[in-house]
Formats: C-alpha cells, structure tokens, sequence
C-alpha cells in the first residue's frame, strides 16, 4: 500500500492569529484514514494553493503559482471516528498569503504524509524539544505523540522566538515562580511538558538564546546524554548550534530542515541538504523530503 | 459512445501505448512516483539525466518559484551509471514500459561511454542526449548551441548505441532552432525532443542576490508553453515531418488540452515535467483526455492528430 | 522617516525625473493614458512603433492570453509619421516628459526616412530603434539577429538621428544577447533596451488553427521576467557596462519588486509593457514603490542600485 | 474630468442562473458616482480576475491571467442615493469560471464605463433591438435607457437563441395568443417593450432565426425605415445578417461588436475593427474599445 497520497481535506477553520499567523484546521474524510492513521510527529504536507485567491489587496508582490506549499502539522487527532489535522503557518510571501483566504467548508488538496519523522525510542527517557520561531510547529505534534504513546516518559521543551509577539501560536500564561514571573505555554505543558522561554528582547521568559536556555537548564537540572534525545527544528543558524550543543556534550540530537521544495516527493532534487556517510570523507546530498525533513544531526554537514 | 481512438503511437521504433511520457528531472530514475500512479500505463517513462560519474549537483536553493513556473539548478545531481546499473535497472526490469535513459556530460567521450555501458541492456528502449541543460557551467549548453558539434555528438553516440533508438533534446535558446534540429538528424538522431528550459534569473532584492546558489536557473513550466508549442511546430515544419523523424515535445503541459495543442503543431508524442510535481498523477489524466478528445472528434489513430495544424 | 533619495536618472543623455518608462505598443502615442495619470510624473514615454507609411495592422484575433501572460500579433497598426507629426507632436508638446518615438520600418532606408522626419523635432527626446518585432513577416526580427545588420541599421538611424540619442531594442530570440547588443553598440546606440516578446503560438485544439489571425505572436507578461532579468545581467556585465551605456530593462514588469530586480541586475531605467493594460496607473505605483525602497535601504542615489547584483 | 476609471465596487450578489449563466450585482461606493452617472447604453467594463480562485474542480483548463476580462452591464440603476450596476455573464473559459467564485461582500476592480454607447436620437420613433445569446445583455441596458428616458418611443425587441435553455438570463412567461402558445420576456417588457422569441429548435416563440422573425415583423407590422433604428447585439454572423437587412430595407442599424480585447482603453490596438471611410476605398481600421463596442453597421466591413 502507498504510504502517501493526495488527499482532498475539508476545511474546519482558517483563523488568524496576531498579524501574520493563521490556523488551518482540517478534517480528513473517512477514505483517506488508511493513509493519514500512518502519520508520525515531524511528517508534513505539501499543499495546493494554485486554484487559491488573493486578498483584494495583497501585501505582497502576486505570483502566480504552480506548486506546492510545504507545511508541518502541528496535531493529527487521530481517533477511530475522526482525523483532524492542523496546520499553523506564517504568512511570509504570496503563497501563504493566498491561503488566509481559505474558509470553512473549502476543500483543500494535499499530498501527505510526507518525508522522514521523529523517531522515539523505547530507552529514552528523557526528551528535550528545543524550537524556534515556526519550528515549534512539529515539535508540538511530537509532544503530542509522546505523551499519547510514552506517557512514562519525561519531557522539556525550550522555545525562543524574536519576541513574545513570535509566540503567537501559544496560549501563554505567565505565574510566579521563587518570585520571579514565569512563562508558560499551554499546548506543551497539557502534554505534560515542562516550558521554558527565551526571547531576544526579554519580553517573554528568559532573555537570549534558546540554546543558552537549554545549556543552562541541562546543566542546573544535570541531564545527562544516556537516554536523552533532544529534538529540534527551527532556523536554521539555532539548529546548528543545538547541533553543536548536542555533539560537544554527547546528546543525540534530532532536527527536522527546511529546503525550498519543489515537488516534496523525492522527484526533483531540489532539496538537498548535505550529510556525511559513515566512515567515508565523502559528503552526499540527501533529500531534505525524503530522506528528512528529520535527520539525525551528526549526519547533517552544518 | 464515443468512437473507440488508438491512441499508442510508434515513436523512432518504439510502440508507445499512449503518447504521453515523463520528462527527465522530474520522475526521478524509476519508482518514485508508485505512490500515485502504475506508471505501466503511461507512453514512456525518461529518467534523469545520468552522468559517467555520480554527481551531487549545486548546491541549494536550487529551486525558485516564477510566475506560472520555476527556475531549478539542480545540477546534474545523479547517482551515476555504475549505480544506476546495480540498482535502477533491477527495478526498471519488473516494470512494464519503454524506459529511455537522458544522458549527459561535460565532453563527447563521457555522452559515449555512459551510452555503451548502457546500450545492450534490454531494459532499456532507447536514449535522449541532453546537450542542453543549462545548469552546468562546463558544458551541456554549448554543444546544445552549436550545430557542427551537435553533429559529431550525435553521431557518436548514436554508433554507441548500438541498435537502441537516439533522441536528441534541443534547447531552445537558439537564434533558430531548425538549425540545431537539422543537425541532430544528419547526426543521425532517431527523433527529437524540444525544449529543454530557458536560462533565467530570480533576484532577492532584499539581499541583492540570486536567489539560486547557482545564480541562474531554467525555467519550465507553464510559462513557458506557447514558445514551446512554436518552436515544436517550426522544427515539425522545417525538418522532422521532410526528415520522416518523430518529434516528443514539452514545456509546461499540465492538461491534456496542452498536449493535444503540441500533437497537433506536430509532436508525436509529449513530456509532463513540472506538472508532475504538483500534480503527480497529471500524466494519466492527460492520458485519458486525450483519449477522449479524439473519441469527441472521430479520430480513429492519433497519428491523424500529429501535425494537423491548420 | 526614511531619507530622501535621488531616483532621477541620466538615460543616454536624457535626464529622467525617475527610470520608469512606459513600454512601446502598450500605451499608446501621447494622451491615451490620461484618464488614469499624469503621464508626466513618469520618468519617460516611449511611442508605439512608427512606421513611414500607415499600417493598418494584422487581421484579428490579435491577440491571446496564456499563463501570466499574452501574445500580441498586432503588427505595427499605426498612423504612420505624417499623421505622427500633425496629430501627435502637437500633443506631446503640451506634456512635460521626455518622449522616445519607436521606429520600425521593414528596410534600412525605411527607419532611415521615420528618423529624418523626426530629428528636428524639439518635442522628441530620443528614439528606440525596434529591430525585434516578431509579428512582421518580411523584416523587423531578423534584422534583430543578425549582428552585422544591426551594427549597419544602427550606424544608419544614428545618424540621421542628429544629436538626439539612439536606443536599440533587442529580441531574446538569439543564441547570444550579447553579439547583438555588442554590434548595436559598435553602431553607436546610446542606450540598449531589451527585451522586446518572444515568437510563440497558442492553438485553438477544437478548431485545430493557431487562435491569432498571423498564426504566431509574441509573448510578454510576468511569464517572461525571469528570463528578461537574466539577459539584462548578462548584457550589462559583458557589453553595457564596459562600454558605458544604458540598459532599459523590460519583460513581465508590474511591481516596484520586479523593477528593482531588473535595476539591481544592470537597468538603469526600466519600461512597463503588459501590466499597464491590467493597471493603468501601475507606472507611478512602481516609482513610489522604488522610492520607498531605495529610502528603507538606505540609498542616496539610485545609481548605486543599477548593477549592484552580488 | 476624466471619462473612465479603475472603480472599487462592493458584490452584492454574485448569482449562478442555470448551469453556466451567472448575475454579479455590485454597488458603486459614492466616490464614483461622477464616473458611474455618466454611463451610458451600450458602454462596457473591464474587469480585474487576477486575485480570483478557481472553483475546486475546475471545468476549464487552468489559466493563470494577468489581463482583466470586458463585459456589458445589462442594467445600471442611477439613482440619487445609489447606483447598482449588473453583470450577466456566460462561464465559457477559465477566466469566467473564476468570476463564479466571487461572493457577496467581496470587492471587485473594474475600470468603466467603456467605449461608445447606443445613441437615441430624438426623432427615433421605433427602436428595434435584436439581440442573440450573451447579446442580448447590452439591449436590455438599452431598454431600460429609453425607457427612462425617451418614455414615449416604441420598442420592439427581438430575441434569438439556440433553444430555451439559451434564455437563461430571462424571466420569461408564456401565455395564449390567437390560440398560440407565446413567450415573452418580462425583462423587456417591463420596459414597455414588446417581445419575439426565436429559437433554431423551436423550443421557445417560432422556430428559425432570429433574422427572419426580424424581416417577417417588420412587414406585417409595416415598420418603416425613417425614424427607426435597428439596434443590434449577438453572435458576429447574426449581426452581419441583421446588417445586410437593415442595408437592404434602408434601416439604419447600431451594431455592438466583440473582439478579443487586451486593455480595454484604447492603449494596445488589439481590437480592431475593419471599417470604412466616408468617401474612400481604403478601410481603416478601429478599435472595438474606443470607438466601438457600439458601431453604425454601414461603417462596418462584415
Ligand atoms: C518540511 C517543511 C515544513 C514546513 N513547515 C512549515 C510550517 O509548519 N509553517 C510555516 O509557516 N511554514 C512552514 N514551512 C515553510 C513554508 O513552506 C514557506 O514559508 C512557504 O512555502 C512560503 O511561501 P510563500 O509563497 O508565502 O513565500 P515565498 O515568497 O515563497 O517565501 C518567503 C520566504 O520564505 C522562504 N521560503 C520559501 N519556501 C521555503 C521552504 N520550503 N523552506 C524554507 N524557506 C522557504 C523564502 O526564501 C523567502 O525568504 C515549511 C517548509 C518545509 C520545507
Ligand atoms: C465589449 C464586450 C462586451 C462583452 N460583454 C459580455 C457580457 O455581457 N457577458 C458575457 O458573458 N460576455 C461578454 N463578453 C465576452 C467575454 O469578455 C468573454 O466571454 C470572456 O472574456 C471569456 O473569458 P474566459 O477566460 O472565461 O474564456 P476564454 O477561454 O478566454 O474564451 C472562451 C471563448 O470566448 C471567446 N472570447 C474570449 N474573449 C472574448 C472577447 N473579448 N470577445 C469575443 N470573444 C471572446 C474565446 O475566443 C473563446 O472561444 C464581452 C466581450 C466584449 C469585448
Ligand atoms: C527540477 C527539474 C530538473 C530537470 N532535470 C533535467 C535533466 O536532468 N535532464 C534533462 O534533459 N532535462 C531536465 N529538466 C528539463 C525537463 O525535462 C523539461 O525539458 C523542462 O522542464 C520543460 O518541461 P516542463 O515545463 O513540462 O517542466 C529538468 C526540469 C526540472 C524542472
Ligand atoms: C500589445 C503589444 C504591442 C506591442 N507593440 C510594440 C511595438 O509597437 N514596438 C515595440 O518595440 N515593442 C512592442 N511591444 C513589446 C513591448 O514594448 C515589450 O518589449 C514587451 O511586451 C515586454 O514587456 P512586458 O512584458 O512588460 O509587456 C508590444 C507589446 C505588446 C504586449
Ligand atoms: S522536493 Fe523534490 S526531491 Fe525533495
Ligand atoms: S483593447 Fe486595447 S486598444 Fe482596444
């Protein structure tokens, strides 16, 4: 059996968040669960926008689309009545831009699920999601999917953003903790995972960098690599120094990539993402939809 | 209801169940495209091109999106002909459809030997020679403009392979492509395939940059079409239908009214390339419009069909 | 909040209060835009093609949309430079904008005789010499392919042009932009524009006839930009700029991005063709839009723009 | 002033009126009731496509236009307090497939009024207005001119279509006459306009073409050609035909043209129309945009 098709999902809700972030919520007909019950935290979608409008007047400069869009998902609620899926995306460009005009009760094409997952393995025991801006998007499904399937086991996440105004997608809310106001965010804590913060500006959680974050808290919590997985996505320069972060201390590490795609179906080679191979100085380019978006990070030539 | 149309095609040699094939870049080497479709049900399939040696290719982005299309450079990227040996034509074995192998490289000899190590496996139908590729800094675009060495090429690889129908594909970014076109065949080309894609430029005006690493790309897709279907119907014209040589063309086809549009300015069969990625299923249901449109017609043989510009 | 900056240009001599112009067959001779702006907030204007005699034109349909863009087979209609004179010059003297007159002709002598009648004109600033016009059958495109001719024609119109300075417009449809652009400016063209459509053809499958009434067209729009932003790079870096002389970039333009684009590739003036006809006003949007773009960048003088491709 | 502009109009409804006919009713904002007010019968818009999606399944093959699309109002309503202009259109390719997907509440760009308009002198004493298929639009624009006003002038109106199906955009009502079944279309009539119906399968008013039902009329009702005007709109054959008519029985005749049409105002010259001058052999030719769509037939060279 195919193991990814094109699916024509029903449009639930597409609801803005903040300025330049929507909500695209999906419900997947009967006939597609055979497919969609195959998904697994960190696969993604490529989705149609060609026969999509544009706002009457657009922010940005119109192109006329052929291709694709690649999304992440965010959840797929899967249950013996229902699949539901969501997308959360960032209107950057005309692409994204045509997709606020989608509205309940649209059909909506996609091919998925697509690409590589994150993998959970039986001995871990400790999880440490590290995301940046958009890239919080999969690792909200893969808490999701840990806490369905490992409930034992225990789970951090670090989340940095520009600003708190980059944490739009996050139902926020802020305690005291030992006097001091902190931060938490909703879709990972009901996950059972702890939350910590970090922005640029300091105007939410912790000023700095994510990773500054996540070396501070190993260390003051003594995590120790046996066991650990940290997984991460984000821009990329974060991952790279998570990546870093992880290899100096011995971490595996999981990140899932971006690549401008053109078909996300292994057809075009347009994503390749540079790895090296074991025991050889050779690099090869592997491709960032099938054989990622989720690579192990020691592979990855940063 | 409609007149039943035989709509398999003989294109240099070889019996095509329908005229639609996929075009070489964008269906990868064999089965990437199971997942959505029996590709025993189309024309033809026309792998990547393969180079002597495996190629990693540019380095990303290697695509960007235009208006009703895309610039790649890509780069050659490819496993090259000793892996394709091992690994590809294994699985081209258990399909049941002509396979044409697209190759390339940096001087004749490579074209050559790419093609004799290939030219007595039977699971290969025949080949097309991509002298026109405009991702490759060294060559590829220079033979695929200069009609004395597209020629010498052709004639070269044809003898090397063997007894396997040639395909030679033109660029269009030619002053005039019948040139180009008539080389190939007193070369010795079995059939011709046009157009490859433009040399194109996308700038990121915010960084001041080419948006691809390898600054300029081909554009394909849509955009492209009605200069393809001109210059498929020019070269049908001036020097496929007096040479009695068949011509595959392509260029943005999605639908099958863009095909048909091609057949009838004188294709004998077509290529779906950037279609296919956002629809892969799309040559299949060119397939069946296609089938149709001639059943709407009368059309007994789509042969009827090739060329019938009025 | 943003500084000021210097948008005007120098253009083959020509002072322009900003570089965008209107393109040539697409906005008709003087005061067909007024009901949509001041054509005199434009940086330029430059004429429909003109013509010794009348042309009445092509039969229609003239022309046909494609993807993200059109064919146009209108074939020079215009009211010849008589009428020109009478009619138009009398108009264009009560604008305060310079004013190119595009000039075609079907034999040397021909654009020779257009220029003469116009080089005394105080209203006209300059000329644009249109050796690429592909809905011509008997001249116009392969003047614009072949370098010797163009080097001839350009010395020839230069001068009967006096001291008014000579634009050359260029075909994509060469092997090799920058040959022609080299011999137009080995004639003495003052300032290279390109690029004019390329020859395409769109057919009506259910008739099985070519939609436009002159079977082939050209084709302009956003479709072709990529490809136009390239050869306006590859121009300005192997002719333009060594040789010192402007490049008015054309071809898919309709927003102040895809002006910067053709600047940053080595424009220093741009023309807006076919997104007029979808947005009158689209001209004056397009240098508001440079402007606001040059004041958040930081440029002073938008000559600093021109070329800056990393 | 200027004659024409780029006017941002709200949709009030956008209605499908059987399978491929569509009304789009759209309400002109105040700040161009100057432009709008001056429109006349016969006077057309351009309107912009480009930001509009495609139905899910689309019928078309896909285009991806950048140029706007002319259309004829059938009805402007001027009054002090509003103007509500009205759009029939037939979906025959991509470009009128999108317009299917505009909604109420939406805002549609065109630029109008357009081109020449239907003239009513004041000694016309009969108006007849033969019109066939999509034809038929401009005329009823035209009805309802005279109707306001030139209040006292008769009016004639003569429809021609495939079969009745081709009357879509039509209330129509039958009723008995002399012991004949007779259909007559409330559009024009409620202008005070009798109505004929022709249709080639005789599924509706006689069976035949709308050009004789024309000539057989004229003579039974002994119509005259002094202070008539034959106005005429439809397929490009029946116009020649109608022309020929009005040629031959010395009727002067005001034809509304279509051409394949780029820009709409006069700038790219794709719209021509071969005519001739006045005292010459040579023929000119015009543009369909500017100095038509509204033609005297004699002018023309069919
Ligand atoms: C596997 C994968 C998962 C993704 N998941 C999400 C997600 O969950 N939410 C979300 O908002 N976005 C996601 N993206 C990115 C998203 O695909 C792009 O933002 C989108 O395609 C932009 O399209 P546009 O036409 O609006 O903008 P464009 O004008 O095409 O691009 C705007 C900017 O985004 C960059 N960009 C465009 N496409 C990509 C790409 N494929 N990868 C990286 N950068 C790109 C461009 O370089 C440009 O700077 C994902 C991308 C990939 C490859
Ligand atoms: C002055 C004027 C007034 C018009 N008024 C109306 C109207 O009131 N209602 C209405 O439904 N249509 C009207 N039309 C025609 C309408 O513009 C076309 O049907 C429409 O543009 C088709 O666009 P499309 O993309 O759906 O189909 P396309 O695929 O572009 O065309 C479908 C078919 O229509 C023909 N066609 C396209 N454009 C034109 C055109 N401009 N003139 C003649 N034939 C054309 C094509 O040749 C083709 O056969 C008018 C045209 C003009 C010039
Ligand atoms: C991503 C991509 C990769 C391609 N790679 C090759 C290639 O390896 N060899 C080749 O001959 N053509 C290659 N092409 C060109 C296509 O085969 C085809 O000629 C071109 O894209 C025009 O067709 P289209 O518009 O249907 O895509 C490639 C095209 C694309 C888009
Ligand atoms: C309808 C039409 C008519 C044109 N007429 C002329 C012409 O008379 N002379 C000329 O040099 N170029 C002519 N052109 C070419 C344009 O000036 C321009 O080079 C081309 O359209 C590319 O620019 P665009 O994509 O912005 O339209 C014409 C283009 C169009 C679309
Ligand atoms: S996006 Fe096409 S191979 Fe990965
Ligand atoms: S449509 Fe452009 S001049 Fe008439």
């Amino acid at each position: 059996m195919s193991e990814k098709a094109e699916i024509k999902a029903n449009v639930i809700s597409n609801k803005a968040i903040g300025p330049c972030f929507c909500k695209l919520s999906l419900r997947i007909p009967e006939q597609y669960y055979p497919i969609m019950s195959r998904f697994l935290p960190g696969q993604f979608a490529q989705v149609a926008i060609e026969n999509l409008g544009s706002p009457a007047n657009p922010r940005f400069s119109p192109r006329q689309s052929v291709l694709r869009k690649p999304f992440s998902f965010s959840s797929v609620e899967i249950t013996k009545n229902h699949i539901i899926a969501h997308i959360l995306y960032c209107v950057l460009g005309p692409g994204t831009e045509k997709m606020t005009t989608i509205k309940a009760g649209d059909e909506i094409n996609m091919i998925a699920p697509l690409g590589t997952s994150f993998t959970v393995s039986d001995d871990l025991e400790t999880a440490l999601l590290v995301g940046g801006g958009m890239g919080a998007v999969p690792l909200q499904s893969l808490a999701e999917y840990i806490h369905k399937n490992h409930p034992k086991k225990k789970m951090i996440a670090f989340i940095g953003a520009r600003a708190v105004k980059g944490l739009p997608f996050f139902h926020t809310h802020d305690h005291l903790e030992k006097g001091k106001i902190v931060t938490e965010i909703e879709e990972f804590e009901k996950y059972g995972a702890k939350t910590y913060i970090a922005t640029d500006d300091g105007s939410a959680g912790i000023k700095g960098f994510v990773t500054e974050l996540l070396a501070n808290k190993v260390s003051e919590l003594s995590i120790k690599p046996a066991n650990t997985m940290i997984y991460t996505c984000g821009p990329e320069p974060m991952m790279k120094a998570v990546a870093g972060f992880a290899h100096k201390n011995n971490f595996k590490c999981q990140v899932s990539l971006e690549r401008m795609m053109a078909c996300g179906i292994g057809l075009c080679q347009s994503c390749a993402v540079e790895c090296s191979q074991p025991g050889q100085t050779e690099t090869v380019y592997k491709l960032c939809c099938k054989d990622g978006p989720v690579f192990d990070s020691a592979e990855v030539c940063w | 209801m409609h007149s039943k149309t035989d709509i398999s095609v003989d294109f240099a040699g070889v019996r095509l169940k329908n005229p639609v094939m996929t075009a070489s870049g964008t269906c990868g080497y064999v089965d990437e495209l199971d997942d959505f479709m029996d590709i025993n049900l189309l024309g033809g399939f026309i792998t990547k091109s393969i180079t002597l040696l495996p190629r990693k290719g540019n380095p990303v982005p290697r695509i960007v999106e235009t208006n009703s299309g895309m610039l790649n450079a890509i780069g050659l990227a490819n496993i090259g002909v000793d892996r394709f040996i091992s690994e590809k034509i294994p699985k081209i074995r258990e399909k049941n459809v002509p396979f044409f192998v697209n190759i390339a490289g940096w001087q004749i000899d490579d074209y050559v030997a790419v093609t004799a190590r290939l030219a007595d496996e039977d699971a290969i139908a025949g080949f097309e020679l991509n002298i026109s590729c405009p991702n490759v800094k060294k060559g590829g675009i220079t033979f695929g403009t200069d009609p004395v060495l597209i020629k010498k090429i052709t004639a070269e690889v044809k003898s090397a392979a063997g007894k396997k129908p040639l395909i030679v594909k033109l660029t269009p970014g030619v002053t005039d492509i019948s040139a180009t076109a008539a080389a190939a065949v007193e070369g010795g080309a079995d059939g011709l395939s046009l157009i490859n894609t433009f040399t194109a430029m996308v700038i990121d005006i915010e960084s001041r940059k080419p948006v691809l690493a390898n600054r300029t790309g081909g554009l394909s897709g849509p955009a492209i079409k009605p200069i393809a279907v001109y210059l498929v119907n020019k070269v049908y014209k001036e020097v496929a239908k007096p040479a009695g040589i068949p011509i595959l063309g392509l260029g943005g086809i999605r639908t099958a009214s863009d095909a048909i549009e091609f057949i009838i300015a004188g294709a004998t069969a077509v290529s779906v390339g950037t279609a296919t990625f956002a629809q892969p299923r799309c040559c299949l249901e060119i397939i069946e419009g296609i089938a149709d449109y001639c059943g709407r017609h009368g059309i007994k043989n789509i042969s009827e069909l090739t060329g019938s510009l009025q």
